[in-house]
């Protein structure tokens, strides 16, 4: 139902109405379908029936950009998919093709990736957390979010200059190294962390309204989570022990201790508690990678033209909404052949008829943000 | 005095007036409009009489309550369609002319028993209390259709929801 | 000071204006109103009387009127809007269906 | 000289409200402010004071539109409805011992018969726009009104039956008789009615006629400029209406804390109180002046200077009035603390606002119905109990009326623990 493909001869607007139905569009212009997100909803009342994402209203082509630029040209506009977990996207594309040329990045670059990327994470959700509490109604906490987001975003900027679609990565390892004051920077907006996410909690997670809005709200189980391909905090929400930096560690994942953290239900309600519980992790895999980043080099020797031997990779890796995946196939030249990018957001959102079909109006904006879904990333 | 007069033609008038607005007009919302003017106005005319108590009732419950009740149902089923339809049923004339007589009969027999009905319009001593008076009167010597009324009151709750249950 | 007899011609005004209104009209909801409008001018009576005797008996009376009034409209209306759910239309002379 | 004053307050009243109703918005803006930790409306004025100034020029110069299929006589009419209803509730309304327009024997009644006519500038301004957001908006507004209306009242009844009387005035006065504010003896009955008052202002957390995502903005969403001012005004006067019946009913209305301790123990250390509203305003004004030499422009030092010198004035006139009769005492003091009151009930509101999320509709009303009238009626009952009992057997009132908190209390929890169902949407069942 998600294909960008389909867009007004789509199964909702040709099934027969009832006596008392209607169709109600929400979006693409619409304070809480988080950006061009179109949901055509047929109603019985204010219950929803059937649902339907239209998608591709952001629509860039990306993967089409891929094939005419070169590989080192392409990097930042892997950015410009997920824009707010910009540096997950790059790391996954920096490791795709180191994978493809057969190099590995250097240890100490691998570290510095971790961090920046976990970083990322409490970013992405963070900012998930805000919108999140925004539609629902709570009007307060997206400002103390985007508080703590904008010191993750002051460090971004200090190590590479820009906040938001950073190009922090580099194909081999990184461009610049790490600032005086890095690990300091960290440190300490890690160990303010922790309060932070208590005054979140103390905001939402025992208040009765909020449990009320997202308990039960959007229930999606683990058999259908595996069969629409669901990852990321929604799957592990739903009960599932999959995450990607345990299964097939990356960067410099294996070195570290952390939990994945999961909940039975896979209501909204668990989908929050294990995206607040991932910031803790996220935080303690921040602080465990500060103690000790190796010296060393951060650059791989893969020399200046990138031609990968001809052949095709597929990486993966744990992005903040769930797996991101490139494939990329190269015939030998300086451009890659073909880009495919397997966007968690795109693939998280065919969850969303599942969820939605017998809540109500008001639940299908606690939906629409619980999935945590990035147009830009959605629509390529 | 005089003020009491002008306020009783005020009200009387305006409610005369909006109702037979209310019964003419084409748009059902405007009729209930209409018909909310009027139920102020009566209002208005309770207070002259000094029933203030009546007065609230009448505000709270005839068009707080019952009013918003017509103005919902009004509201949840199509107008459309009816707004274009005839407003007047085939006996119209000869219903008005009806009504009018029984109108007429009523005013004779007014008119006629005037002098016995009212021997004396004698000023009553003004009413000081009216809320506790109409309470004593409701729990005391009332006691008995009060409670009837109540359940008179419920069994009509459970018949409107049975009724506008969609599946029963 | 009003004489009692005054408030009588308004009420008999309401009443044949209600009454007119039952009759000619098609709008069931109108009906319905003119019913109300019927049973307000009773009301006027009755507390006119109430204040010409210097009792409250008749405003205890008008209490009960305004209550029967309430339970009428709450099951009038239910009616109305399960007969239009059923049969779409709001004018009393298509509401024939025990007719033949 | 009867008609002269009532007259006055009236025209005082409908002068000053407006006005007033802006810098409400302007506390409320400042208020989230201070919680979500930024600064507010800053720019306008010295930390935002001409903000409201500003915002209602900017509203009356606004263009009028009028939907073109809307019904304009409704359309027209629907916020002026509104506007009087709200007004006209002030006509009873105790803004001290002096301040009250007219003091009708059934006022507290007045004042929620003529608050909940206000509804029909809701459902008619939500019908008359043609629009379906104002419509759905309009009949869930009317629908929450109608039924948070119940729940209000019953608590409020707890309060009315340690009064006896329905007259505003002679409430405050049973308050100051019986030595001791009725949200002491009735706690349940003031949660009751500011839950009640909540939803019926349509503020948030029961906020969803207006900001619920779905319905842009309820029923004010075809309405602009002008009309759409005179519905905002008309929102927050009911939000000092309900803040006032609160403040008459349960806090005390116009008295001072230890109201009653002056008649006991005439000349005691307690009298200082009476000088607290002076110094209190005295306090502002000097930070005001304070603040006036920090501020970066000329004219924004000027007003800053101006609002310190009107607290020294307001200062000025609270202690002058020390000195005065008794009767201007209480007169000036009493509007003093009711506004007070007032303000900090409204402080509640928006510390509500900024704290909880928003119901789902079917919760709002599980919440009106299911929980907040059952209780509202247990607490009738146990209160009344307790005043009979006192009255019976000659206990303490204050003991009884413990008992009786205790009892609903219990009720309360057991009522709660039994709303625990889940929050799945129930199956469908009807309308």
């Amino acid at each position: 139902m998600s294909d960008p493909r389909t867009t007004e001869l789509s199964n909702v607007s040709t099934t027969v109405l009832g006596a008392d139905e209607i169709i109600l569009n929400m979006g693409p212009q619409h304070p809480s379908t988080h950006g061009v997100l179109r949901v055509k909803l047929k109603l019985d009342g204010e219950r929803v029936v059937d649902s339907e994402c239209i998608i591709g209203y952001l629509h860039r082509g990306v993967e089409k950009i891929a094939e005419h630029r070169s590989y080192q040209q392409f990097a930042p506009y892997v950015d410009r998919m997920d824009y707010v977990a910009a540096v997950s996207n790059g790391l996954g594309y920096c490791e795709a093709v180191e994978k493809l040329l057969g190099a590995e990045a250097p240890l100490r670059a691998r570290v510095v990736r971790t961090i920046l990327t976990e970083l990322q994470r409490i970013a992405s959700h963070l900012l998930w957390l805000g919108t999140h509490a925004l539609d629902i109604g709570a009007l307060t906490p997206v400002f103390y979010c985007f508080r703590e987001r904008e010191e993750i975003l002051k460090i971004f900027e200090k190590y590479c200059g820009a906040r938001l679609t950073t190009h922090a990565f580099r194909i081999g390892g990184l461009q610049y190294e790490t600032y005086d004051g890095f690990e300091q920077d960290v440190k300490r907006f890690c160990d303010d962390f922790t309060h932070r996410i208590d005054e979140y909690e103390t905001l939402l997670t025992e208040n009765r309204i909020w449990v009320g809005r997202t308990k039960g709200v959007g229930i999606l189980s683990a058999a259908d989570a595996i069969a629409l391909g669901v990852t990321g905090p929604v799957l592990r929400a739903s009960g599932v022990k999959w995450d990607l930096r345990k299964a097939m560690p990356y960067a410099a994942y294996d070195q570290y201790k952390f939990e994945i953290p999961t909940r039975e239900t896979g209501d909204t309600y668990d989908r929050y508690v294990v995206r607040m519980e991932e910031m803790r992790q996220s935080r303690l895999i921040c602080l465990q990678a500060i103690e000790n980043i190796p010296a060393g080099p951060i650059m791989a020797r893969i020399g200046k033209v990138l031609k990968p031997p001809p052949g095709e990779v597929y990486h993966s890796i744990e992005a903040p909404k769930g797996e991101l995946g490139y494939y990329i196939v190269s015939d030998g030249t300086t451009q890659p052949y073909r880009v495919r990018v397997r966007p968690p957001s795109f693939i998280n959102l065919q969850a969303f008829d599942k969820m939605a079909r017998g809540s109500l109006v008001a639940d299908v904006v606690a939906i629409i943000g619980t999935i945590d879904i990035v147009l830009g990333e959605v629509d390529r | 005095m005089v003020l009491n007069s002008i306020l009783f033609y005020f009200f009387a008038a305006l409610a005369v007036g909006s109702a037979i607005l209310m019964v003419t007009r084409r748009n059902v919302v405007h009729g209930a409009v209409y018909l909310i003017t009027t139920l102020l106005a009566t209002a208005g005319v309770f207070l002259l009489l000094q029933a203030e108590f009546l007065f609230i009732v009448q505000v709270i419950l005839y068009v707080g309550g019952i009013m918003v009740l017509f103005i919902f149902v009004i509201m949840l089923v199509n107008l459309d369609i009816s707004l274009l339809q005839y407003q007047f049923n085939r006996q119209r004339f000869v219903a008005a002319v009806l009504a009018l007589a029984l109108g007429a009969q009523i005013f004779l027999a007014i008119k006629m028993g005037q002098k016995s009905l009212f021997p004396q319009a004698s000023v009553p001593e003004i009413l000081p209390k009216n809320t506790e008076a109409v309470a004593d009167a409701l729990f005391g010597h009332f006691m008995l259709p009060f409670e009837i009324a109540s359940i008179l009151l419920l069994v009509a709750m459970i018949g409107a929801v049975v009724m506008a249950k969609r599946r029963v | 000071m009003v004489p009692v007899d005054q408030y009588l011609w308004l009420s008999l005004a309401l009443f044949t204006i209600g009454v007119i209104g039952v009759l000619t009209r098609r709008n069931v909801i109108i009906i319905l109103m003119s019913i109300e409008l019927i049973l307000n001018a009773v009301n006027i009576n009755l507390v006119a009387f109430s204040h010409m005797f210097g009792t409250v008996d008749g405003q205890v009376f008008a209490i009960f009127v305004i209550t029967d009034a309430a339970a009428e409209a709450a099951v009038g209306l239910g009616i109305i809007l399960a007969f239009f759910r059923n049969r779409e239309t709001l004018l009393a002379d298509e509401m024939d269906m025990l007719k033949w | 000289m009867r008609l002269v004053l009532p007259v006055l307050y009236a025209v005082v009243i409908v002068a000053v409200l407006p006005l007033l109703a802006g810098y409400i918005v302007l506390m409320e803006r400042k208020v989230m402010a201070d919680m979500q930790a930024r600064l507010g409306p800053m720019r306008v004025g010295p930390h935002g004071l001409l903000q409201p100034i500003a915002d209602a020029v900017k509203l009356l110069l606004k263009e009028d539109i009028i939907p073109e299929k809307a019904d304009r006589l409704l359309f027209w009419l629907a916020p002026l409805v509104s506007v009087t209803m709200a007004l006209l509730a002030y006509a009873a309304l105790p803004i001290g011992p002096a301040f009250q327009i007219a003091d009708l024997n059934i006022g507290l009644l007045f004042i929620l018969a003529v608050s909940s006519l206000g509804i029909y500038g809701i459902v008619l301004g939500g019908w008359a726009s043609n629009s379906h957001y104002s419509l759905l908006g309009a009949l869930r507004s009317a629908a929450q009104l109608v039924s948070y209306e119940t729940a209000a009242g019953l608590g409020l009844i707890s309060a009315l039956l340690l009064a006896g009387s329905l007259s505003m005035r002679d409430i405050v006065i049973a308050q100051y008789d019986q030595g001791m504010w009725f949200i002491f003896y009735v706690p349940i009955g003031f949660f009751i009615y500011m839950v009640g008052s909540i939803a019926e202002t349509n503020r948030a957390p029961f906020d969803l006629p207006e900001a619920e995502s779905e319905l842009v903005a309820g029923y004010m969403t075809e309405y602009s400029g002008f009309r759409w001012s005179l519905y905002f005004l008309a929102e927050y006067a009911n939000m000092i209406i309900v803040a006032g019946i609160a403040t008459t009913l349960f806090l005390g209305g116009w008295l001072r804390p230890f109201a009653s301790f002056h008649d006991h123990l005439p000349g005691t250390p307690i009298e200082l109180l009476d000088a607290l509203p002076s110094l209190l305003v005295l306090g502002v004004a000097a930070y005001c002046f304070f603040l006036a030499p920090k501020q970066p422009v000329k004219i924004q030092k000027l007003v800053m200077a101006l609002v310190g010198g009107l607290c020294l004035a307001i200062a000025g006139i609270l202690a002058g009035s020390l000195f005065a009769s008794p009767a201007v005492l209480q007169g000036v003091h009493g509007a003093f603390w009711f506004m007070a009151k007032v303000f900090a009930y409204l402080y509640c509101f928006l510390w509500f606002r900024f704290t909880f999320p928003r119901y789902r509709f079917d919760q709002l009303m599980r919440l009106g119905w299911r929980f907040l009238i059952p209780l509202a009626l247990v607490n009738l009952i146990t209160m009344a109990t307790a005043l009979l009992i006192s009255r019976e057997w000659g206990w303490s009132l204050r003991i009884t009326s413990i008992l009786a908190i205790v009892v609903t209390l219990a009720v309360a929890m057991w009522l709660a623990k039994n709303d625990q169902v889940d929050s799945a949407v129930p199956v469908a069942e009807g309308e």
